[in-house]
């Protein structure tokens, strides 16, 4: 059998790790292909809602990043999400989420090298995680159907 | 219905190469919304352009993707193009399918379904997006310049002579700032006060520019354009428009003892003081912590009684003043490192270590020695002066990384006079290194060091202590294997570090521009936009943003008055429309965005009915001071907050798009 | 009628039988919350045996909280649908209680009357309720008021009532017979019984004659308001009622595929019947409140002939207001 | 009880309030909210253990709006969340006497806001012994364990959005889950939407929930959905030193940051 490719999405700033982005690829770095990059304006911009969307829809794992601390080119909107994100990850793991699956940097614009390292990382760590089943699979009861009450054979 | 026109672009064999582009196209064609699709080996070039202009009118399109380049490259090449074809231009995205696909990744088919799947969400955002128009905001064309020194100055008279009103703001009793406190300037070594103060007289009789003096920013609101600033006015006890500047008040004053701002505490000056024969406005005011009336309630008051003009008045209180200004460039200069920072250096303790800007007083004709360098202890000439650069600056462990810039120049300047008018002297200069990049500069230095013999040491100096009347300066040579050097100086001069502003926090505060940690004020770009700050309207001058010389510190002031200039030449200005707005019919009004807000873009709006009953509250932006981050958008419980061009619906419909499919 | 005894330590043989034959159990189970609903089961073990009366009703087994009606997909040739009336198992619902069965009387009547709904008939159809009678109740139960009582066969495949170790089962229906007959082994041949003495006391009592003549005229009953005022507008008492059974079409789609789903709705909720312009009819809770209680003893006689109220008391026991619809209803119809 | 007749009587009497929100006796269950609009039906206002709903909910209701004038009577949790409303803009429009019943069961009238926060501040809660055990108990389940726990019980939510509705702090005109432009979470009733939409509630209310415990108490199904503020603020507490209303000018955690906030998560 073939190895299980995870489908990885990125939520990324313009500013920084979008430019980062720009620059592994000006570079030539080579990374692997599995991370599909998603543009916000800033950090900021990040809505909890739609992380968890991707996890719901099948992404096996995430990874967010944007500009180092005091380096948010609208000066604050890192800080911001810097707090949402630690909410938001303590959240999850309380309600048993994998949060393995969800991994938060910094990339700044020059950081070229380490946005293709990261893609690398986080690719083969939810590689070695598996297919992120549980939040597909919630919808199934033990008899595996649809669990919304209606009974189906 | 949707009808896209997607655009594959090969960009030569950058794309191709690694991305089966035909297949992307085809692929492309059955996505949802979709109504045409092609290849071209060059987008961007004026044929490729063509194909989306002719594709929108031929298909009727109602969006565009080009899958090509990233965004930060040609998105607003390509928006033009769909302008031109006829549709509003917000309508185009780019899918970046090169640097962030072909050129990281081999030939394979998992490259070419990465590009797809690029394009699917770019496919799924323009099915969502909305036409966008830039917002029009009116300008008020006057600048507020902050600082009276010789950046502000420029500045000043920059815009002053474009043909704009400027308001100008110097919270010293006169205008002049630094410069007008240095003896001569290098590398040229003309007179300082020589090219200033025409430049002062020129700002206090220009037509278009308001003075200020003692005066400060009280407060700072509304946006690029439409600034609205409150002015404190201090009372200067002085009514300026009857005085005639004639001087008998300061010199019958009896508070003499009070030290001498303007020479660097190397003298005193009167509570009823202009700074310096050359001030401008040359009219007192009264430094009403020392003057006995108001200390010492009521008594005194002489120089009421001397004065003709029945100009003094002690009743006269701090004044305010409301502005409107379209942009504002701040210059309000910078602080030297002073007093006990230097225990090792003895620095505060003997009279004769003193900081760079006394030993200008000491060399400066209209100083307290007339030009003659004396020690301030005993006033005779020094035999040895040892000068020791970088003195807190660069050096972590007195906190401050940065190097100051100027003192390595100066010190050579100070070196040179000093030998210039004691040939019998010696002049000692430690350095860490010698940073003389500049015009001149260099040359500068070896004429100190080779035609005038300023002797250099490379080295550190570990402490100054005192010994039989004289200053005994201990350092070592590293350039002789670190030997020790002792020598015996009569006087010992610290080029002290360059530092912020005391109150540069709280001036930025006021302004909400950002800054650093040493609280400079923080650059919107460090590179290409050295002069702008965050806040659209607001720029930079002179040595509040970083450590500059002279020269430097003129071209930031002109820089800057070309960025208000250049605003001003319009009645209107036009800005990015992806900002912010607000459903008000579902916002609670609890303004918890308020606070998000790092541009304070988000006011609170009364929703009233139609006989103008307050109905409920909501929150509103300010499009003009909206920036389009966006972090408001994402605190919004009820989505009340959206973003044009980073909308709820295109951000959901990437992700959604993205997954649904296989990947 | 046949009455039949069974003993409790057969039934478990009942359920591997019911089981075997291809039928869906559903029965009372205890969640991690420690609350008991009814779920499908695997086998005996996993059935909680105590419990006066399951959080919600037995409903959803032929109303589910999401029926989805169809699903479709476009594909290279066209769009395809799926129909999942085809999906639908036989389902034996067991321990459900007197009233609960009686109330698919009513929403049999509601979903079949005029324009009969293929998906419930089709669920009504291959469905079997085996009731057991309330040997418990508390001061939420008020099933007399209905001319109910802890022992009622209305609605009822079979009816159990526990008595001691056996169970006396009174079979009802042809389906009812059917199960009786698939494992003819296990039941016993029994005079019929008095069960009164292993039945429930019932402590609240109104006279249904009375509230149902004088709620004619309540409409403008000033007392609504105050009824009223507490409700929080949350709808917990229509998903717990077992006759409640309004509903909501979605469709859930994402451009190329979806589906549509019949979700439950309550009239006590505020978007219930807000217009799209923002104006909603019912503007305050007060108004839907009345619609509810107004709904169970006047609407649903006048157009289907049932009070559509079972006095299961899941709506007193869920509110999270601590309304009491039988205190309301005597409150609002008093002179 | 005679005590808080005749002060809301007197209130009444003055013009101070025209409607008092309280709790008077009920059938099953000991204690309903009451809502007296005059002196008449001052009678029916009673106080005992039973008197736990955080009434503060009903001050967003339309028809107490429109009182104006409202006396509200509840715990700290009822006072705490008029102190987080206040300094979340609402209530502009109406004028609140508070009332309470502190621990020695004595009356107390509040002549101020600013003595309710006072009170709120000398007597500020904690977590109930219970509420610590559950979070302590799901703390020290494994990652699968938790998954399963919460599973299970979110399986039974039937989006009946009660939580939603007896939550003072949940006042928006319309909730996320009933936006359909972009539709964030599904409508339907099934585990993986139920969980977004109490994943997404928790979220929203994570640095203002006052920790009253009305949604988990009154949940149809019995899911504790109020353990997952409860850890939110435990979290937000010891990270920024965040209270909840404590202060009728409260901040608020997540629309402020310090620069030297921690990130060891972050890589």
């Amino acid at each position: 059998m073939s190895q299980f490719e995870p489908k990885i999405v990125a939520f990324v700033c313009n500013w920084c790790t979008y430019a980062g982005a720009d620059l592994a690829g000006t570079s030539r770095a080579k990374y692997a292909t599995n991370v599909r990059i998603i543009r916000f304006p800033c950090t900021g911009r990040i809505d909890f809602m739609l992380l968890m969307k991707a996890f719901q829809n099948g992404s096996d794992g995430i990874i967010i990043s944007g500009c180092h601390p005091n380096d948010c080119h609208y000066t604050s909107g890192n800080f911001h999400a810097r707090r949402r994100w630690m909410v938001f990850r303590s959240l999850i793991e309380f309600m048993g989420f994998d949060t393995e699956r969800i991994t938060f940097s910094w990339v700044s614009a020059a950081e070229g090298a380490k946005w293709a390292d990261l893609v690398n990382e986080v690719t083969t760590k939810v590689r070695e995680l598996g297919p992120f089943t549980e939040f597909k699979n919630l919808d199934y009861n033990s008899f595996n159907q649809l669990d919304n009450g209606a009974i189906t054979k | 219905m949707a009808r896209i026109g997607v655009f594959i672009c090969h960009c030569g064999e950058n794309i191709s190469a690694t991305v089966d582009v035909v297949k992307v196209a085809e692929v492309a064609s059955k996505m949802q919304g979709v109504a045409f699709s092609t290849e071209y080996k060059y987008m961007c070039s004026a044929p490729g352009q063509d194909k989306i202009v002719q594709a929108i009118k031929e298909h009727k399109l109602t969006g565009i993707v080009v899958a090509a380049c990233s965004p930060r490259m040609h998105e607003s090449t390509f928006r033009k193009a769909t302008a031109e074809g006829g549709i509003n231009p917000y309508l185009c995205e780019m899918a970046n399918i090169r640097e962030h696909c072909s050129w990281v990744h081999e030939r394979s088919e998992e490259t070419t379904e990465k590009a797809i799947d690029i394009v699917r969400t770019l496919v799924a955002k323009v099915r969502r997006n909305a036409p966008l128009f830039p917002i029009k905001v009116p300008v008020t064309k006057t600048a507020l310049v902050i600082g009276g020194g010789i950046a502000g100055i420029q500045a000043a008279l920059d815009i002053a002579n474009a043909g704009h009103k400027v308001i100008m703001v110097e919270k010293q009793p006169s205008i002049g700032g630094h410069m007008s406190q240095l003896s001569e300037t290098f590398p040229t070594l003309d007179c300082s006060q020589c090219i200033l103060t025409p430049r002062m007289v020129e700002v206090s009789q220009h037509p278009n520019i308001t003075l200020h003096t003692y005066a400060e920013v009280e407060s700072v609101s509304g946006f690029i354009g439409n600034f609205e600033v409150k002015i404190k006015m201090k009372a200067k006890s002085v009514d300026h428009v009857k005085c005639t500047g004639c001087g008998e008040c300061w010199q019958k004053c009896p508070s003499k003892k009070i030290p001498d701002e303007f020479n660097a505490g190397l003298s005193n000056r009167t509570a009823i003081y202009t700074p310096f024969p050359q001030a401008v406005p040359n009219k007192p005011v009264i430094d009403r912590a020392n003057c006995t009336w108001f200390t010492k309630g009521g008594k005194c008051g002489i120089c009421q009684k001397v004065c003709k003009a029945e100009a003094i008045d002690y009743t006269i209180q701090d004044t305010f003043i409301d502005v409107k200004v379209g942009a504002i460039v701040t210059a309000t200069g910078f602080d030297l490192k002073h007093t006990d920072f230097f225990p090792e250096y003895g620095y505060g303790e003997f009279k004769d270590v003193i900081d760079g800007m006394q030993f200008e007083r000491l060399a400066s004709a209209s100083g307290p020695t007339a030009g003659v360098i004396r020690r301030p202890s005993d006033g005779k000439v020094p035999e040895k002066i040892v000068f020791i650069a970088c003195a807190g600056s660069r050096d972590k462990a007195k906190g401050i990384e940065y190097c100051s810039k100027i003192c390595c120049m100066y010190t050579a300047k100070h070196a040179m006079l000093y030998k210039h008018k004691n040939h019998d002297g010696k002049a000692y200069v430690f350095y860490m290194d010698i940073r003389a990049a500049g015009k001149g500069y260099d040359e500068f230095v070896r004429r100190a060091i080779e035609d005038d013999h300023v002797e250099y040491i490379r080295g550190r100096v570990s402490k100054v202590y005192e010994h039989n009347g004289k200053l005994i300066v201990k350092g070592v040579d590293t350039l002789l294997n670190s030997t020790p050097v002792d020598i015996e100086a009569d006087m010992v001069v610290l080029a002290t570090a360059i530092v912020a502003n005391k109150d540069a926090e709280s001036v930025a505060q006021k302004m909400h521009i950002s800054y650093d940690k040493h609280h400079f004020f923080a650059e919107a770009h460090p590179k290409l936009k050295p002069v702008e700050t965050n806040t659209a309207g607001i720029m930079l001058a002179g040595a509040c943003q970083s450590a500059k010389d002279i020269p430097e510190s003129v071209s930031q002031a002109s820089a800057s008055a070309s960025k208000a200039i250049a605003l001003f030449s319009n009645n209107e200005m036009s800005r990015e429309p992806s900002v912010a707005a607000v459903n008000n019919t579902n916002c609670t009004g609890c303004l918890l965005c308020q606070d998000v807000c790092p541009y304070l873009a988000i006011e609170k709006e009364e929703i009233k009915d139609r006989a103008g009953n307050v109905l409920r509250y909501a929150a509103k932006v300010n499009s003009g001071l909206c920036q389009g981050c966006g972090t408001c958008v994402a605190m919004c419980r009820n989505k009340s907050i959206d973003l044009q061009g980073f909308s709820n619906e295109q951000m959901l419909g990437e992700v959604m798009s993205l997954l649904n499919k296989p990947f | 009628m046949e009455t039949k005894l069974l003993q409790s330590s057969d039934i478990p043989k009942l359920f591997d039988n019911l089981i075997k034959s291809g039928k869906v159990i559903i029965a009372p189970i205890t969640k991690k919350s420690g609350k008991v609903f009814f779920e499908r089961i695997s086998s005996y073990d996993q059935v909680e045996k105590d419990y006066i009366q399951t959080q919600f009703s037995a409903k959803s087994v032929v109303f589910p909280k999401v029926e989805e009606l169809f699903t479709y997909k476009k594909t290279d040739t066209g769009i395809e649908i799926t129909d999942t009336l085809s999906q639908i198992p036989e389902v034996v619902v067991w321990g459900l209680r007197p009233c609960d069965s009686s109330a698919f009387d009513y929403i049999s009547e509601f979903f079949l009357k005029e324009n009969p709904d293929a998906y419930f008939a089709r669920r009504k159809e291959l469905l079997t309720l085996i009731t057991i009678s309330c040997p418990k109740a508390d001061d939420a139960c008020f099933c007399t008021s209905v001319e109910l009582n802890p022992g009622s066969t209305a609605g009822s495949d079979i009816l159990l009532t526990q008595m001691g170790n056996e169970y006396y089962a009174e079979i009802i229906t042809e389906k009812g017979k059917a199960v009786v007959e698939s494992s003819s082994d296990l039941f016993t041949a029994t005079e019929p019984k008095t069960k009164d003495e292993f039945l429930a006391k019932i402590t609240y009592q109104f006279s249904l004659e009375e509230i149902k003549e004088r709620i004619k005229t309540a409409y403008d009953n000033a007392q609504w308001k105050h009824e009223s005022m507490g409700c929080y507008g949350c709808g917990a008492c229509a998903f717990a009622c077992p006759t409640c059974t309004c509903f909501d079409i979605q469709d859930e789609s994402d451009g190329d595929e979806g589906s549509r789903k019949r979700c439950w709705d309550a009239c006590g909720l505020s978007l219930f019947t807000k217009h799209n312009s923002g104006h909603n009819p019912r503007k305050n809770q007060t108004e839907r409140r009345r619609q509810r209680l107004m709904h169970k003893f006047k609407y649903s006689v006048e157009n289907l002939g049932i009070v559509s109220c079972v006095g299961c008391g899941r709506c007193i026991r869920v509110c999270p207001a601590h309304l009491n619809i039988f205190e309301n209803i005597l409150n609002v119809t008093k002179e | 009880m005679e005590q808080l007749q005749n002060k809301v009587a007197e209130l009444f009497e003055k013009g101070t309030i025209s409607l008092m929100i309280g709790f008077q006796d009920g059938m099953s269950k000991g204690a309903v909210p009451c809502f007296v609009e005059s002196v008449e039906q001052v009678k029916l206002l009673i106080y005992n253990s039973y008197c736990k709903n955080n009434l503060a909910v009903y001050l967003h209701k339309p028809e107490v709006k429109q009182a104006k004038k409202v006396g509200i009577f509840g715990n700290v949790a009822t006072l705490r969340s008029i102190l987080q409303l206040l300094s979340e803009n609402q209530f502009w429009n109406i004028e609140l006497t508070v009332m309470t019943i502190n621990a020695n069961q004595e009356f107390i009238l509040f002549e101020s806001i600013a003595e309710v926060e006072k009170y709120v501040q000398a007597n500020f809660p904690q977590l109930t012994d219970e509420e610590k055990e559950l979070i302590e108990k799901i703390n020290t389940m494994s990652r699968q364990e938790r998954w399963e726990y919460w599973k299970d019980l979110f399986s039974t939510c039937i989006k009946c959005y009660a939580c939603r509705a007896v939550c003072p702090m949940c006042y928006c005109p319309q909730c996320t889950v009933e936006s359909n432009q972009p539709q964030w979470i599904k409508v339907s009733a099934q585990t993986s939407g139920n969980m977004e939409w109490h994943t997404m509630r928790a979220m929203h209310l994570a640095g203002r929930c006052i920790n009253c415990g009305e949604c988990g108490r009154i949940c149809p199904v019995g899911i504790p959905v109020h353990l997952l503020t409860a850890k939110m603020n435990l979290d937000l507490s010891k990270e920024f030193g965040s209270k909840t209303g404590y202060s009728a000018s409260n901040g608020y955690a997540l629309n402020s940051f310090n620069p030297n906030d921690k990130e060891g998560f972050i890589r």
